[in-house]
């Protein structure tokens, strides 16, 4: 059934006893023409692109808990494309844009709110940064401002502006089109139209083991038996080292929980997502009220999903820095996901030496915003077995070629 | 004025000699010391005191502590209003006030309760579903909903009370002071551990407070007064009342926060903090938190009034309060039964206890039977009645297997419906700290599981809810506990005789069959989560408990779930066929109770946010009006305007004054490393790119560090102090990065390279002069050193004295000027400098600061790691292959400069650039485009690093790294800035002094 | 929040030390026998093991060595700590 | 050296002197800052024969090498700072003798002896509350128990880094710090004190403080 207000109405009439399952809960096949593993939003865009994109539906996406319970579901949810170096700009952009009507494509509100992402700045050498960046973005024909002082006082009257604090606000870089997106909305809305078109998506379904012939996969071992597939897509992220170990293959991801909090709901007070890189805090309001925060990586590797205290206390002191106001409202919960972090900040999207074994993992603190464009190449890649221009220079080779694509600088706070 | 018309005129822990008055909603009310904002309220009759997040639907006062879903209160004004407080947990203070929360214009007649009857058509994700159209619509229906929700709202001034933190260590950390809590820190605290012991509460006893209960022959109250006797004298006890431990962290490390004068209200003394966060590392840890009384499902229980038993008994007990005239007490577990006693001896017409189970302990009868208490089993309440409070209640008769009701109703005339569906133990701490909880059939509950760290649960927290065997647990974990550290011998004391009724087995009922008249059936009250919404939402295959809890935002609210859980989770179970431990629990997540922000950043607020670094120097810089960079954590002079002077005037002046006569600079917050050892050199020669093997005694070189895949990472000037003792110069960035890359290295992989390093970088006051005049003024001071170019010749040093100031001088320069960098202890550094300033005064010796530094540097093209470099830079790229040995076998990076992309023709290479307008200073991080279209996309090729305009050369100039830039001297390249193109020519990035006589002269 | 018992100063708080990541990570003898793909193996290729990881850690506000740790990525235990230059221990449960 | 009054230790700006009272009286924290006392590093090995027959001729005493512990005189001892490293505290502007001692006793061997004392000072801090203070901005646990008079340890106090050394009983504590970190562990901790009531005393007061209490450790 569609959504819309229509049905919506209806159905509230008839008690919403209508409403059919957003996605089926199916046995998994004996063969298909390709395997996902992981139900994050990226796993899920990219069935959904194979099946829509190039006709390919006999897909089974392959999750080992509850689907979008990865990242995809404990992430910070901004979205943007403000990125320096070209590769990276296109690919996100082409993500943004595919944001900028999935609501529609998908049938499902994602709410998708491009409220603006604005970087604050506070210092000389940051400035330079920034007008380096926001001049590359530009160039690259995305938008994105350079804010004065007063300018970010006037987008956000409840900043401290303060002249004289410890790390004053000098100005900003502003992408209006940026934004946020209901994570959880995602992960279903991808997963229901990717269902419509006849993907299986299995979940409490871990993959074990990856079966190979030779240099050639066919198929995975699971905890709900044995699947088969010509074709293997990877989308683990945090896990991505575990799975591509189970090919044989070796990554230079190091996987690093990230930890994140909301506050009790209160009335609108923040219109926009704020990043400081500097004092080490990024955060925005929902829809619901909370204001959700996170900062940086914590240092160790880890797969536990959780992180240590004092990162949230030196991320709470910054966002009282920004926010003096802040000061007294109360952080409702904390959590933290595993990320998958790249010595470059940029993530692989690629082929590997495996015949038919496909990695897409290195997003890191940053790639909720990039799951439909992440989902969308990927497809690309598994179903023409070579990767689409945008993610050419994702691939692995880059790290002995030294080719890399050098992020650390949009990525200073994570996101 | 009110007069308290629900509150007994006896009895209850209330201070009576403090008789305090209140606001609530703009009315005035009186209460006691003692009381809460929710039992001063119920006392004064006020049932109505929030709305709800999504419907508005009215609501009133469930709990007495923590686990209040519906009281939300916004409490104060002004810059020190707070929102959602738990009414339940606001102590009372002199002119407290507090207002309703999500309400407008009033919590009796709220707008916001049109959703009430639109509620058909919003049920769980409605959201997901609809406001799709017309395309970019979203932010306009977004401004609607995100005004509708929220509940209080934040202040909009700074506030104005202070935080704090502080580490503790202890034994034993017991959370929670109920009997079972006070049993363990007894035996813990008796054998001699350290023991913390902390309980939310404003008053240690936990359920004992709320409930009529008897310890050895006695009333339970005065054992508490006596353990806390006790414990009060015991020297390695402390006791933290108004504390929760709101978060079990990894190796026992637990945080806690106190509220330390919340209860006092607003002060003007400020020496004590409002909150203090406390991160105590426990060796073992025994949690005696209870466990929290669930709510039943039926239709339209949330209606204000409808209350759960402990907290109508708490309140009746604890604060002498009655929730309600007429009360009826429903239940399926023994535990509402002296609830219902309690509440008919506190005077409320308790006129039926209604249990679901057929057969309800004999034992209840007489008691009940003695009050006129009517009993009804096999029977619960289906509906409550009245909206903005209970004014009744429909009890029908109850299927054997649960799933109808049976007959008519029997409606009750009520204002209080008391009810318990069991109880579930206290978790959060315990799952928290990585445990599992199991389902135990027996209580209908999840209770811990394994531990997986240093951690017991003990009483109701573990499931045990008789009085004795809450004792007997506390003090066998405390003693177990206290052996585990080293304490007694883990026997545990004698238990005390308690007047326990053994309890019978209870009914499990997670949804009461609806009565059928469209009522609402709340799972999770605070966030408007009806059973309705969990079915729909298990049929659109949402079916995972953590879906479910998404989609329905089920436990998502502030309190969290923790009356409603259990509730939904076993619901579900039901609708999908699988037992509830299948199902299990959604994730526990700290905090156990909402953290306030300032709490958590503490002391790091305002000026003591992060510390600023000084050089000996700042305050001579602050007086003489220089405004300051920040560099890292450093506040470096940036430049010193003089009266009206604009950044660009200053910094013309200063640059002036260096290339004509003398300036002065504090260079002190360069890194400094003392090297010694008889492998200091090999080190050097592994560490920089260069060779360092001809370094005499005496002289000092230029060096760059790179990272092990090529990439520049440090620079500065290092000097040979003695065979086998160097001083090593780092950017002020990198000081730490660097010290601590050398350690990494000598430790971690040179294991047997004899070398030692010892930071001096605050040892040391530098000052450098420079400028034709350096060396004239220099001589003037310093007579111990022979200046003359052929005895202290450039990239030298020489010990001595400046101004009688002990001293080692350098001949470096970063200015392209004659040059001394003069090092003295730092607490001389102002002596010195003000010595060169008297001195200096005929060759108007000039301060300048970090701008002009970098303008004179860029003038003579030397690099800034971090300005001209990002970290995929080279040396190569910076056209430093000169420093890059082609003879040392090995260096850190020197194998990542061979790699592939290393030798790319095109890789961008430090040019310097010269606007073809002598006007145009270009923009630092202005983009070069290899075409100008008109309009973007346009490709780019490189960037500028560095722009400024010199006053040497009369024009601006810039450095800038450009694609093969080396190949393009000569050419005239286009550089776009904000949409505005300039044209630049790409020439070799030096403009001044190119045969560096000046500097060297 | 973890606690890490320093070979030489005993067990002290997290914020005391600094991460380095994975341990026993040697600098290759002859970097320029190396091919790019080996090269890239020693600079960025990572076992990243769900479970134990043998990885560094330095005493950073403490006496500043650097000792070896095994640590169990998911359950964060430390199941031993040891000098720098010492062999790997067998990891116990 | 210049003239004294020239010099300027880390905190001279906060003007303490003019804040600094003879009595303390009831305060919970008594603090103050001992200016320009003698700090070398000492590096080296200790199981080396020679480095500590050298070390011990040029300082009197062996450095210790129980980690965390001080030994030595009163007028000059040592820190552990690390299993090759020692802070060698001495009487103000005493540390071109003792580098000299030092180096004339280790040529020879591999050692380091560089001179720290003007990158450092000391706040020391006593009274009833000094263990409350610095539990406010140090994880290490201060419970007489855990540590005490002669321990010393490096750690952190909020953002910054110090070394720890308890003099006595009282307790009296020694908090070095990097000069540059001065100002801000001095305004963190006397922030921290508010509630105990604060006193700032001046050199000799200390002095005479500690000596009013039975002298245990190193002063
Ligand atoms: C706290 C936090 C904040 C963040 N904030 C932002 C932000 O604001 N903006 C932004 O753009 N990005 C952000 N990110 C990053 C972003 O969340 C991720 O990059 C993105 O969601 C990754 O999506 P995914 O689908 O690749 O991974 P996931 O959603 O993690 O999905 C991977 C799935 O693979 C499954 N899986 C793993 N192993 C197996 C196996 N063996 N068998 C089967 N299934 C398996 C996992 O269970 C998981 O569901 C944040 C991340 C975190 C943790
Ligand atoms: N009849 C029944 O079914 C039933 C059920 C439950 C409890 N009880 C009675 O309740 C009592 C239980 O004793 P107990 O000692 O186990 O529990 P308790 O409820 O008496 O005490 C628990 C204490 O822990 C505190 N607490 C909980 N979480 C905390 C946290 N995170 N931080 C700080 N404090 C926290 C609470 O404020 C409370 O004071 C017994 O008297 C028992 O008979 C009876
Ligand atoms: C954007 C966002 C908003 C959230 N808002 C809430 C919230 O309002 N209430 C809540 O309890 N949790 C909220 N959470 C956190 C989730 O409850 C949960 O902690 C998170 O998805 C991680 O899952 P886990 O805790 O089950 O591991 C939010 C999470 C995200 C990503
Ligand atoms: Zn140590």
């Amino acid at each position: 059934m569609q959504y819309s207000i229509f049905n919506l109405i209806r159905e509230g009439i008839n008690k919403h006893k209508g409403w059919p399952a957003a996605f089926r809960h199916p046995e998994p096949k004996e063969r298909y023409d390709v395997i996902i593993i992981g139900g994050g939003g990226h796993g899920l865009a990219t069935a959904y692109y194979l099946a829509k994109e190039h006709g390919i539906r006999n897909v089974a996406v392959v999750e080992k808990g509850w689907l979008g319970g990865g990242n995809t579901g404990r992430n910070t949810t901004v979205v943007r494309s403000n990125y320096l170096w070209d590769q990276s700009a296109f690919l996100y952009e082409k993500s943004l844009k595919l944001w900028e009507g999935l609501t529609q494509d998908l049938n499902y509100n994602l709410m998708f709110s491009q409220r603006g992402v604005l970087n604050l700045c506070h210092n000389l050498h940051d400035l330079r940064e920034l007008h380096r960046r926001i001049n590359a973005i530009r160039l690259n024909d995305i938008d994105s401002e350079y804010l004065t002082r007063d300018q970010v006082k006037a987008f956000v009257p409840i900043l401290n502006m303060d002249p004289n604090i410890r790390y004053p606000i000098l100005g900003g870089s502003l992408q209006r089109r940026g934004g946020n997106a209901r994570h959880d909305a995602v992960a279903w809305g991808f997963a229901r139209a990717a269902d419509r078109l006849g993907v299986d998506i299995l979940q409490n379904c871990e993959v074990m083991a990856i079966l190979r012939d030779g240099a050639k996969v066919t198929g995975i071992e699971t905890t709900r038996g044995t699947i088969r597939a010509p074709k293997i897509g990877a989308v683990v992220a945090g896990h991505a080292s575990v799975v591509a170990g189970m090919a044989g293959i070796r990554l230079p991801i190091e996987s690093h929980p990230l930890q994140a909090l909301v506050s009790e709901p209160i009335k609108p007070i923040l219109h926009t997502v704020i990043m400081s890189g500097a004092v080490h805090v990024y955060v925005s309001q929902s829809d619901k009220g909370e204001l959700v925060m996170g900062a940086g990586i914590d240092t160790f590797n880890s797969y536990a999903q959780r992180g240590s205290l004092q990162v949230i206390e030196d991320q709470m002191a910054a966002v009282v820095e920004l926010f003096p106001m802040f000061s007294r409202l109360r952080m409702m919960r904390q959590w933290a996901g595993i990320v998958d972090v790249c010595p470059d900040a940029s993530p692989i999207v690629s082929k590997t030496p495996v015949e038919g074994f496909y990695v897409n993992c290195g997003w890191g603190t940053g790639g909720f915003k990039a799951t439909p464009g992440s989902g969308w190449v990927f497809a690309h890649t598994i179903a023409q077995d070579r990767p689409h221009r945008l993610n050419e220079a994702f691939n692995i080779e880059r790290f002995s070629t030294g080719e890399l694509i050098d992020e650390h600088g949009a990525a200073a706070v994570a996101h | 004025m009110t007069d308290q018309r629900f509150r007994n005129a006896a009895g209850g822990r209330i201070d009576r000699s403090r008789p305090l008055t209140f606001q609530f909603n703009g009315r005035r009310y009186d209460g006691f010391g003692g009381d809460t904002l929710a039992s001063a309220l119920l006392a004064n009759g006020v049932r109505l005191v929030g709305r709800s997040f999504k419907y508005h639907r009215p609501r009133g006062i469930v709990a007495a502590g923590s686990e209040e879903s519906n009281a939300l209160v916004q409490l104060g004004t002004g810059a020190r209003t707070e929102p959602n407080v738990r009414a339940t947990q606001a102590e009372m203070h002199d002119e407290l006030s507090a207002a309703s929360v999500n309400c407008w214009p009033s919590v009796e007649v709220d707008v916001g309760a049109i959703n009430s009857a639109l509620a058909a058509f919003l049920p769980a994700g409605f959201y997901y579903k609809t406001f799709m159209w017309p395309p970019r619509a979203w932010r306009f229906y977004e401004w609607f909903i995100r005004r509708a929700a929220g509940l209080g709202r934040a202040p909009t001034e700074p506030d104005p009370d202070r935080y704090e933190k502080t580490y503790a260590h202890c034994d034993v950390a017991v959370v929670g002071a109920g009997p079972a809590g006070l049993a363990a820190a007894l035996a813990a605290g008796r054998v001699g551990a350290r023991v913390i012991l902390a309980d939310e509460s404003s008053e240690f006893g936990g359920s004992l407070l709320g409930e009529a209960a008897t310890i050895a022959a006695a009333p339970a109250l005065d054992w508490v007064a006596g353990a806390m006797a006790e414990l009060a004298a015991l020297p390695e006890v402390r006791l933290l009342p108004r504390t929760t431990v709101f978060g079990y962290y990894d190796h026992n490390h637990l945080g806690l926060i106190e509220r330390v004068t919340d209860h006092l209200g607003p002060r003007t003394d400020t020496t004590l903090p409002r909150q203090r966060l406390w991160k105590v590392l426990a060796r073992q840890v025994v949690l005696a938190t209870g466990a929290i009384e669930r709510p039943l499902v039926f239709d339209d229980n949330d209606r204000p009034g409808v209350m759960l038993a402990s907290a109508a008994r708490t309140y009746a007990n604890r604060w002498a309060v009655r929730a309600g005239d007429r009360a009826i007490v429903v239940t399926n577990n023994d535990s509402a039964y002296p609830a219902a006693l309690d509440l008919s001896e506190a005077g409320v017409n308790v006129q039926a206890v209604i249990d679901a189970r057929e057969t309800p302990p004999d034992a209840w009868r007489e008691p009940l039977r003695v009050r006129g208490i009517d009993l009804a089993a096999g029977r619960t309440v289906a509906a409550a009645l009245g909206r903005k409070r209970v004014e009744g209640a429909e009890v029908y008769e109850l299927a054997a297997d649960g799933s109808r009701l049976i007959g008519a109703a029997r409606c009750y005339d009520c204002d209080l419906i008391a009810v318990s569906g069991g109880w579930s133990p206290t978790l959060h701490l315990f799952s928290q700290s990585g445990g599992r909880p199991r389902f135990d059939a027996g209580i209908a509950a999840f209770v811990p599981g394994e531990s997986r760290q240093a951690e017991r649960s003990v009483g109701a927290a573990r499931g045990t809810f008789s009085l004795a065997g809450c004792l007997a647990e506390g003090f066998a974990g405390g003693a177990a506990a206290a052996l585990a550290c080293g304490f007694g011998d883990g026997v545990a004391p004698p238990v005390p005789a308690t007047g326990d009724t053994p309890a019978g087995p209870l009914r499990p009922l997670w949804r009461v069959p609806t009565a059928g008249h469209g009522g609402k059936a709340f799972v999770d009250a605070q966030n408007d989560v009806t059973a309705d919404d969990v079915e729909l939402a298990a049929r659109e295959g949402y079916r995972s408990v953590e879906h479910l809890k998404r989609y329905t935002t089920t436990g998502m609210g502030t309190d969290q779930g923790k009356t409603s859980n259990v509730n939904a989770l076993a619901i579900l179970a039901d609708l999908t066929n699988a037992t509830i431990a299948e199902v299990g629990t959604t994730t526990f997540r700290p905090p156990y109770t909402p953290v306030t922000y300032g709490a958590l950043a503490g002391r790091s607020v305002g000026d003591r946010f992060d510390p600023v670094r000084m050089t000996g120097l700042h305050q001579w810089h602050e007086a003489a009006g220089a405004l300051f960079e920040d560099v890292g954590q450093w506040k470096r002079p940036w430049y010193y305007p003089r009266r009206g002077e604009t950044l660009h005037q200053a910094v013309a002046r200063e640059c002036g004054a260096v290339r004509a006569s003398l300036g002065i600079v504090d260079a002190s917050t360069l890194g400094k490393i003392d090297i010694q050892g008889p492998d200091a050199l090999k080190l050097l020669n592994l560490v920089y790119t260069n060779a360092w093997d001809n370094l005499e005694v005496g002289r000092c070189r230029y060096g760059l560090m790179l990272k092990e895949d090529g990439m520049v990472f440090d620079d500065g000037v290092t000097a040979r102090l003695g065979p086998n003792h160097y001083h090593m110069t780092t950017t002020t960035g990198g000081a730490a990065r660097v010290m601590g890359w050398l350690e990494e290295w000598v430790q971690c992989e040179w294991l047997d390279m004899r070398v030692h390093f010892t930071s001096t970088t605050t040892h040391w006051t530098v000052v450098a002069i420079a400028g034709p005049n350096a060396r004239r003024l220099l001589a003037e001071l310093c007579p111990d050193i022979d200046l003359e170019s052929a005895a202290f010749p450039f990239m030298a040093w020489r010990d001595g004295t400046v101004a009688g100031i002990p001293a080692r001088v350098f001949r470096v320069s970063f200015s392209g000027e004659q040059s001394y960098e003069i090092n003295v202890p730092s607490s001389c550094g102002v002596a010195l400098w003000q010595v060169l300033m008297t001195a200096g005064a005929k060759y108007d010796i000039t301060p300048y600061g970090t701008e002009t530094m970098h303008v004179l540097r860029a003038e003579k093209g030397f690099v800034i790691v971090g300005q001209e470099t990002d970290g995929t830079t080279t040396p190569q790229d910076l056209g430093m292959d000169w420093i890059v040995s082609k003879k040392k076998t090995d260096f850190i990076g020197k194998r990542g400069l061979t790699r592939a992309d290393c030798g790319r023709a095109d890789r961008k290479q430090l040019v310097g650039l010269l606007p073809e307008n002598s006007k145009d200073t270009l923009q630092e991080g202005a983009q070069i485009v290899a075409e100008i279209r008109p309009k973007p996309p346009m490709p780019m090729e490189g960037h500028v690093t560095s722009s400024y305009w010199s006053a040497a050369l009369g024009r601006p100039f810039a450095l800038a790294l450009l694609m093969g830039g080396r190949a393009r001297h000569g050419q005239t390249v286009a550089v776009s800035s904000y949409g505005t193109t300039s044209w630049a020519k790409v020439v070799p990035p030096i403009f001044w002094d190119k045969e560096g006589e000046r500097l060297r002269g | 929040m973890h606690l890490i018992a320093c070979p030489w100063c005993g067990p002290r708080d997290e914020v005391e030390y600094a991460y380095g990541g994975e341990g026993h990570i040697a600098r290759p003898a002859r970097p320029e026998a190396l091919s790019d793909g080996a090269y890239a193996d020693y600079l960025f290729m990572r076992r990243n093991p769900k479970g134990v990881h043998a990885e560094r850690w330095v005493h950073a506000a403490g006496c500043r060595r650097w000792f070896n740790v095994l640590r169990d990525t998911v359950s964060h235990r430390i199941l031993a700590v040891y000098k720098m230059g010492e062999p790997r221990p067998e990891a116990g449960p | 050296m210049v003239e004294p009054y020239l010099r300027q230790s880390p905190l001279d700006h906060l003007s303490l002197d003019a804040r600094a009272v003879g009595d303390p009286g009831g305060a919970g924290v008594v603090a103050g800052e001992r200016r320009f006392i003698a700090k070398v590093s000492l590096r080296g090995d200790p199981a080396d024969p020679a480095f500590a027959a050298g070390a011990k001729t040029a300082l009197g005493f062996a450095p210790p090498v129980a980690p965390n512990t001080v030994d030595g005189k009163r007028d000059r001892y040592a820190l552990w700072l690390g299993p090759d490293e020692w802070l060698v505290v001495g009487a103000p502007d005493t540390q071109d003798k003792t580098v000299a001692a030092l180096r004339a006793a280790l040529a020879g061997c591999h050692a380091a002896v560089t001179d720290v004392s003007e990158g450092r000072t000391i706040i020391r801090l006593t009274g009833a509350h000094a263990r409350d203070v610095i539990a406010k901005g140090c994880p290490i646990d201060l419970h007489p128990r855990a540590f005490g008079p002669g321990r010393c340890a490096q750690s952190r106090y909020a953002r910054a880094l110090v070394i720890l050394h308890q003099l006595d009983e009282a307790p009296t504590f020694d908090l070095h710090v990097d000069r540059s970190f001065a100002d801000y562990l001095w305004r963190v901790i006397e922030d921290a004190s508010l509630e105990y009531g604060f006193a700032v005393v001046a050199e000799p007061v200390m002095a005479a403080l500690k000596r009013r209490r039975t002298p245990q450790g190193q002063d």
